[in-house]
């Protein structure tokens, strides 16, 4: 059990291997090879979900590597890069997202047919490195995965993509590219800066990874934020990198038109992982080096952070009322969603922390719904046009009923967990900042504005489509769709299913930004 | 009893998950029969309950720990259930009228290719709501209002395949969501200057003198220096007062959403595109009374702020003359009753507004009775005929001899003539607001009470009275449909007498922890003052509809640009498209303009500058060595230059 | 004295060698018969191996002579009259006035830039400037070849050999 | 005798050097022209040897690689030219353009 997090990442990475010397002929034995590979992960994922320690605020299933020493690598210290992994009550949750959220894509890529064995690679390595993102301990591991998704779905895109997959891959490279380059720099500066202030305050204080003070191990430097903290001014500086490297990533306002071109142009399956589990990436690095390793730069542009999520809000909702095509209305609506975390993360309480991860759980189940709902419906009438659709509950009833959950669900209906984040999200949010939220809350009224709106004119109203008579949801179809809707639903009757995990963390991160 | 009371929603959730798995194989009868055993099972729960109550007073809350995001009470959410006695009587009307409802439409729906659907709509309806009212906190509240909300939106669209209910299913959920909005705002503000969601503790210990001890925001206070001025409005100078009614007044903005309360009422008579049965229960009996209910609950937050308190009554004062005189003129049946729906609640609310707590909840129960009593007569007419137009009916006496009977009754509950119940209930609120010294309020009311006569009763001659226009041999839909419509009929008749001025049973029975607002005393003038107006109004009926062909014609051509108003209902839902609906759409129009053409404009631009650049540039490459290595020399040139220059070297 | 330095035989020999080597550059960059060139080259070489035994060198003077002034030089002579024989437009006149002159101008200032950074260094120099190696430089330099540079040596055989063996087969004729 | 001279005569040569391999049209004599910029190198390597504060002999190594490799260069340089010279019949660098845009 120890090395769980090492097995969750050495699986993919061994079946791909694995794939890539089966004959690309062989199309079944290559689609239950990937299954396997994604599943045995989840399942691994899951177990050590249930085994975590509620309490403990360290990371937990440690495990570490080391790879290289570079010696006198600033100040007559060595860098030690290695492997590490490791999970705290934010990154668990995240990981189990990745391994229900992979294991459904792949049953969804069933209906791949073409390059089915490069397909199957790809969707591993994409796995894998979401995976060793979230789990990572390290910043150069966590580099590294991030770096590996980014060229996995890269492939992903311009192969099985729509008509402008071309346009659209090169988009998605340029924009998380610069954003990649942004994070490498923010995180180099994070860790010399922290070796010269742990060397500079090593005379006072006893740091507990002297006599090297350069480190690039995260739990380290958290407990290192404990003992000493960074000069305000290069907190500051340094949040800005992030922030902006954020704010590309997890495409917000202006920064943002990478997002819906990429998910119009992708595939279902790949759309699920980009949705589901890629677009978490950035307000996970936003939770973890933002919040935990710079407090004093999150307080200071906390306001900054409540001014840009309020306005991607507004903006995400408002383009998607005007959205003509489901896959950018989900884009949109992502947007917004992911607005209301940043005004929660500004708010810097307990309690928005915890929303952000319920959000971004929530958020990665119900978008990775929404498009496979979409995307089985588009199967069928080989269009995403919301104008185009309509009257599908008739000939479709079972797909338009779990389309129907999705909508409501991302429209934030109790019962279900999107109710539950966006409630803790705005209990943190009008706690710092009332008048922004009471603006943020706009948001709730316009998405259920635009997900009715097209949910009326896609599933409900006289039938619109040439093919009316089509066969509803296969049993493959079934899988994901249940499975996706029980833990939506699981989530928002029972919280503390996903709390208890969370709690900790969240209470020791916002205790260190005074919140 | 008390102890079962988790039970009482439990039951049709167990019904709906069992429609739920079995799908479309169960029979009708066999999922109609479940969820009407279900349904009736926890009525028999709720009487225990009830009985429980009135003998050993309100229970304490039962809850269990929900979501922990915090440290001590206040990080902790629970849920659960309490039963007081306003629970009580809820669970009570609740379950009862359901279960009438549910016995209905077993016929209404029968046919329906989606039968059992439709009962499992119904069934997680009953447990929203059930669930709503046994809530001992804001947030499970909250929770099981939006659930309420959801249903409601479901059963309108249930006939999905007509464009008008999938629009007015999806208007209810969006108007009432922006009431929602508000209630939100204010339990999330009460909950961070109380650090409580539970109603119990949320408004003090008894001793509180106004029982509402909300201290002035202190927690809102929070290092506000620190932010932009700009972005943060400083709840720190707020007196407690202004506080107190801005949270009540949020709240009271969800209740207008549920209720159906100006300017959100525009919702309720377009969710008249659902089934029948579903107008009856939620858009009449149960859901729309949830906000009356709420401000009943959040009784001590309103009597601590007369501006909130005084808005609310203001705002039912109105709601109630507008529905009405807008009822007395359309010509759907429904409409009618949906409008006579949105002016009754506009009547509690009243009540709820110039402090007459007690009034208003009978109001409530006893509207709950008579309005699922027309609605249900005005399905079994339309069951009957298959229209809803007024003018495509009459005579219809002969042909539904219980239906007219039933709906009689009913309409004379609404009317307020005495003894039937609508009368002690209404005459109970205008002689509050008489008292309480509201005459403005007394007189619109009044005024109200008279269309109120008017419009029923014109529905009533234009419907059971005279020879039947149409060509079909109406009949009455079986002991599934009758008996119902006795039940409520004879409640409608005889569910006065739970709160004459003279046994306040009702009164007692809500008060028993001591008095609540205000009671008004019997006023045996104003007694006789709304009897008369009820007459009246019937009377303006009889004579235009009745007396002589095409008076009502003359009449509505004298009445000129009045009767239009009335007729296209003041203009509101132009008047809102107008001025919200096109302008967001606009909005959102031009927003994706931008998006598309101005700020993916520009990183297009980025790249075609990068592009043409890259092109321009190739050109230089000529594949001349030489060339290249002369424009080297010169570079060299130059950096040996500026390194002497800056005296790197010498 | 002689530009500021004593006369010596050394002296006078640098600066025979220095005129020799740059009037054959000057000449092999103006000339236009190949047989002249050549003679230049070998000139150049030449030179440049004097002036290495001036400085102690023998060495490698005797290294120049043989590889350079021999052996390139009638490599060289031998390509330029096999390419030579066969265009005669060859003789065009060589870059017109801009292009030359405007290359001329750019090594001008590069040469002059480093002309004047030698001559405003103070560069250290060795007490025993005259004679610094005690040894014979053969016996020292087999010394660093075959201990300090025994590795480099070795990859510089390597290379070698793997250019002869690359040039043998890009020069070959195709087979038709 | 000082470094100085040395050093400016390799830099004379350099010059020269560079010019033609700049300026001239047939490939051989750049070739020629590279040789003398490589000698002029050598200069300066020996001269460094002879005159620097404690004299060894690495810069002589340093030139007897210098001259191996070029030597080497100019086998591989003459096998191209000549290769090329057969493709193109001509010796022109101004024929070398196949790597333009």
């Amino acid at each position: 059990m120890a090395d769980v997090l090492l097995l969750l990442i050495l699986i993919p990475a061994l079946t791909a291997l694995l794939i890539m010397a089966l004959s690309p002929k062989a199309e079944g034995m290559i689609r239950a090879i990937g299954l396997l590979g994604s599943l045995v992960p989840t399942a691994f994922a899951i177990a050590a979900y249930a085994a975590f320690h509620h309490g403990a605020t360290a990371l937990q299933y440690p495990f570490s590597v080391r790879w290289l020493a570079v010696a006198n690598a600033f100040n007559m210290l060595t860098l030690h890069i290695q492997f590490a992994f490791g999970v705290d009550g934010i990154s668990m949750p995240l990981v189990v997202l990745v391994g229900i959220v992979s294991t459904l894509s792949f049953l969804r890529s069933f209906t791949v047919t073409e390059r089915v064995k490069s397909h199957y690679v790809w969707m591993l390595f994409l796995t894998m490195g979401l995976y060793g993102v979230f789990a990572a301990s390290d910043l150069f591991t966590f580099f590294f995965f991030l770096e590996s998704t980014l060229v996995s779905s890269y492939f992903l895109i311009s192969i099985w993509g729509g008509e402008r997959r071309h346009y659209a891959a090169t988009k998605f490279l340029i924009y998380r590219g610069v954003a990649s380059v942004v994070l490498l720099a923010g995180l180099i500066g994070l860790a010399y800066s922290f070796a010269a202030q742990a060397q500079t305050a090593s005379a006072s204080v006893v740091l507990p990874n002297a006599p090297n003070f350069l480190t690039l191990s995260i739990p380290q430097l958290i407990a290192e934020v404990q003992l000493i903290q960074l000069p305000a001014a290069a907190q500051n500086v340094l949040f800005l990198v992030f922030l902006l490297a954020v704010l590309i990533e997890e495409a917000f306002v202006p920064f943002h038109t990478w997002l819906p071109d990429t998910h119009e142009n992708s595939d279902t399956g790949t759309n699920m992982m980009i949705g589901g589990a890629l677009m978490k990436i950035g307000l996970y690095v936003l939770l973890r080096f933002g919040a935990e390793l710079l407090p004093l730069g999150l307080q200071h542009y906390a306001t900054l952070l409540a001014v840009l999520g309020v306005i991607s809000i507004l903006y995400g909702a408002l383009v998607a009322i005007a959205s003509r095509d489901w896959r950018r209305l989900i884009a949109f609506s992502s947007i917004s969603h992911m607005g209301l975390v940043l005004l929660a993360i500004g708010s810097m309480q307990a309690i928005g922390i915890q929303g952000a991860v319920f959000m971004l759980v929530s958020s990665g189940l119900l978008t990775a719904l929404l498009f496979f709902t979409v995307g089985a419906q588009a199967d069928r009438t080989r269009t995403f046009t919301i104008g185009d659709l309509g009257g599908l509950s008739k000939s479709l009833p079972v797909i338009s009923g779990v389309m129907l959950v999705a909508a409501l669900g991302s429209v934030g209906l109790p019962g279900m967990s999107g109710f539950i984040s966006e409630f803790s999200l705005f209990v943190g949010g009008f706690t710092t900042f009332p008048a922004l939220s009471a603006v943020g809350t706009l948001g709730m009224i316009l998405a259920a504005l635009y997900l009715l709106y097209a949910m009326q004119r896609t599933t409900f109203g006289p039938v619109q489509t040439l093919v009316t008579e089509m066969p509803d949801a296969s049993a493959v179809e079934y899988v994901p769709m249940v499975v996706l809707v029980f833990l939506v639903v699981l989530i928002g009757v029972y919280p503390d299913v996903l709390g208890n995990v969370v709690h900790g963390t969240a209470q020791a991160i916002a205790a260190r930004i005074g919140g | 009893m008390i102890g079962l009371t988790w039970l009482v929603p439990v039951l049709p959730l167990a019904a709906y998950i069992i429609l739920l798995a079995s799908g479309r194989r169960m029979g009708e009868a066999v999922a109609a029969g479940i969820s009407v055993t279900a349904v009736f099972v926890s009525f028999l729960l709720s009487i225990g309950i009830v009985g429980d109550v009135a003998a050993h007073g309100p229970a304490a809350p039962t809850v269990y720990p929900w979501l922990q995001f915090g440290s001590g009470s206040a990080g902790t959410i629970t849920v659960g259930y309490q039963v007081t006695s306003l629970n009580a009587l809820m669970l009570l009307v609740v379950s009862l009228v359901s279960m009438l409802v549910f016995l209905f439409s077993r016929s209404y729906m029968r046919g329906d290719d989606r039968f059992s659907r439709f009962y499992q709509y119904l069934n997680l309806f009953v447990f929203s709501m059930l669930g709503l009212v046994v809530s001992p906190n804001l947030l499970q509240f909250y929770i099981f209002w939006e659930l309420v909300g959801v249903c409601s939106y479901l059963l309108v669209g249930f006939w999905y395949f007509k464009p008008e209910a999938a629009a007015a299913a999806k208007k209810a959920f969006i108007v009432t969501r922006i009431g929602d909005v508000g209630l939100f705002i204010g339990i999330i503000l009460l909950y961070l200057s109380r650090g409580t969601f539970d109603f119990n503790t949320l408004f003090g210990a008894a001793s509180a003198p106004s029982g509402m001890m909300i201290h002035a925001a202190a927690p809102l206070a929070y290092a506000g220096a620190k932010f932009f001025s700009l972005w943060y409005i400083p709840f720190a100078g707020w007196h407690a007062g202004a506080f107190v009614t801005l949270v009540a007044l949020l709240v009271f903005i969800g209740a207008i959403g549920k209720s159906a309360q100006f300017p959100l009422h525009v919702w309720l008579p377009d969710a008249m595109e659902g089934p029948t049965p579903v107008s009856a229960l939620i858009h009449a009996a149960t859901m729309v009374a949830a906000g009356v209910y709420l401000v009943a609950r959040m009784f001590p937050l309103f009597e601590a702020s007369a501006t909130a308190s005084e808005t609310v009554a203001v705002i039912g004062g109105f709601t109630a003359i507008l529905a009405a005189s807008i009822g007395l003129t359309q010509r759907d049946i429904k409409r009618v009753i949906a409008y006579s729906t949105v002016s009754q609640l506009g009547y509690m609310m009243l009540a709820m507004g110039v402090g007459a707590y007690v009034s208003g909840m009978f109001h409530l129960v006893t509207h709950a009775f008579f309005k699922a009593l027309l609605f249900l007569a005005a399905g079994s007419v339309i069951h009957a005929l298959d229209t809803q137009d007024l003018f495509e009916m009459g005579g219809l006496r002969k042909y539904l001899p219980v239906t007219h009977a039933t709906f009689l009754a009913g309409a004379l509950a609404l009317s307020g003539i005495p003894p039937f119940a609508g009368f002690w209930s209404k005459d109970d609120i205008l002689t509050a607001a008489f008292t309480s010294g509201h005459y403005v309020l007394y007189a619109m009311g009044l005024i109200a009470a008279f269309f109120t006569a008017a419009y029923i009763f014109r529905v009533y001659f234009l419907t059971f009275s005279g020879v039947y226009k149409g060509d079909r041999h109406p009949h009455e839909g079986g002991p599934a449909m009758t008996i119902p419509l006795i039940a409520l009929g004879v409640l409608a008749t005889i569910g006065g007498f739970i709160n004459t001025p003279f046994a306040p049973i009702l009164g007692n029975f809500l008060q028993d922890q001591g008095p609540i607002g205000f009671n008004p005393p019997a006023n045996w003038a104003l007694m006789a003052v709304s009897a008369l107006v009820g007459l009246g109004g019937i009377w303006l009926a009889y004579t235009l509809y009745r007396t002589e062909e095409g008076r009502a014609e003359r009449f509505a051509q004298r009445a000129g640009g009045l009767y239009t108003l009335s007729f296209n209902k003041f203009y509101v839902d132009e008047l809102y498209s107008l001025i919200i609906v096109l302008p967001v759409m606009k909005i959102a129009g031009i927003f994706q303009f931008l998006d598309r053409w101005i700020i993916d404009g520009i990183v297009r631009l980025a790249g075609e500058i990068g592009y043409t650049g890259g092109v321009g540039v190739k050109y230089s490459s000529t594949g001349q060595v030489q060339t290249y290595g002369l424009v080297t020399v010169f570079g060299l040139a130059v950096m040996v230059l500026i390194v002497i220059g800056i005296g790197g070297v010498i | 004295m002689l530009f500021g330095f004593p006369i010596t035989g050394e002296t006078v020999a640098y600066f025979v060698l220095a005129l020799i080597i740059i009037t054959s550059g000057v000449f092999l960059m103006t000339l236009r018969n190949v047989m002249h060139m050549a003679l230049a080259l070998g000139g150049v070489f030449l030179g440049v191996a004097g002036i290495f035994i001036i400085l102690g060198a023998d060495f490698v003077g005797i290294v120049q002579v043989m590889i350079y002034a021999g052996a390139i030089t009638i490599l060289m002579v031998f390509s330029l009259m096999l390419t030579h024989s066969r265009r005669k437009t060859d003789e065009e006149p060589e870059a017109g006035g801009l292009r030359g002159t405007v290359t001329f101008i750019g090594v001008a200032v590069v040469v002059g830039a480093i002309l004047l950074v030698v001559r405003k260094t103070s560069w250290p120099v060795s007490p025993t400037a005259l004679q610094p190696f005690h040894q014979s430089t053969v016996l020292l330099i087999a010394d660093a070849l075959f201990h300090t540079y025994t590795i480099q040596f070795e990859l510089v055989s390597a290379l070698l050999t793997t250019a002869l063996v690359g040039a043998v087969i890009i020069a070959r004729k195709e087979e038709q | 005798m000082a470094l100085q001279p040395f050093l400016a005569l390799g830099a004379i040569l350099f010059g020269i050097g560079l010019y033609g391999a700049l300026t001239k049209r047939n490939l051989i004599i750049v070739l020629i022209s590279v040789e003398m910029m490589l000698n002029a190198a050598n200069i300066n390597l020996v001269a460094f040897s002879h005159f620097a504060v404690t004299p060894n002999v690495d810069g002589q190594v340093y030139a007897l690689f210098n001259i191996a490799i070029a030597a080497a260069e100019v086998a591989v340089g003459l096998a191209i030219l000549l290769s090329f010279f057969r493709i193109r019949n001509s010796s022109d660098v101004r024929d070398v353009n196949l790597m333009k845009w």
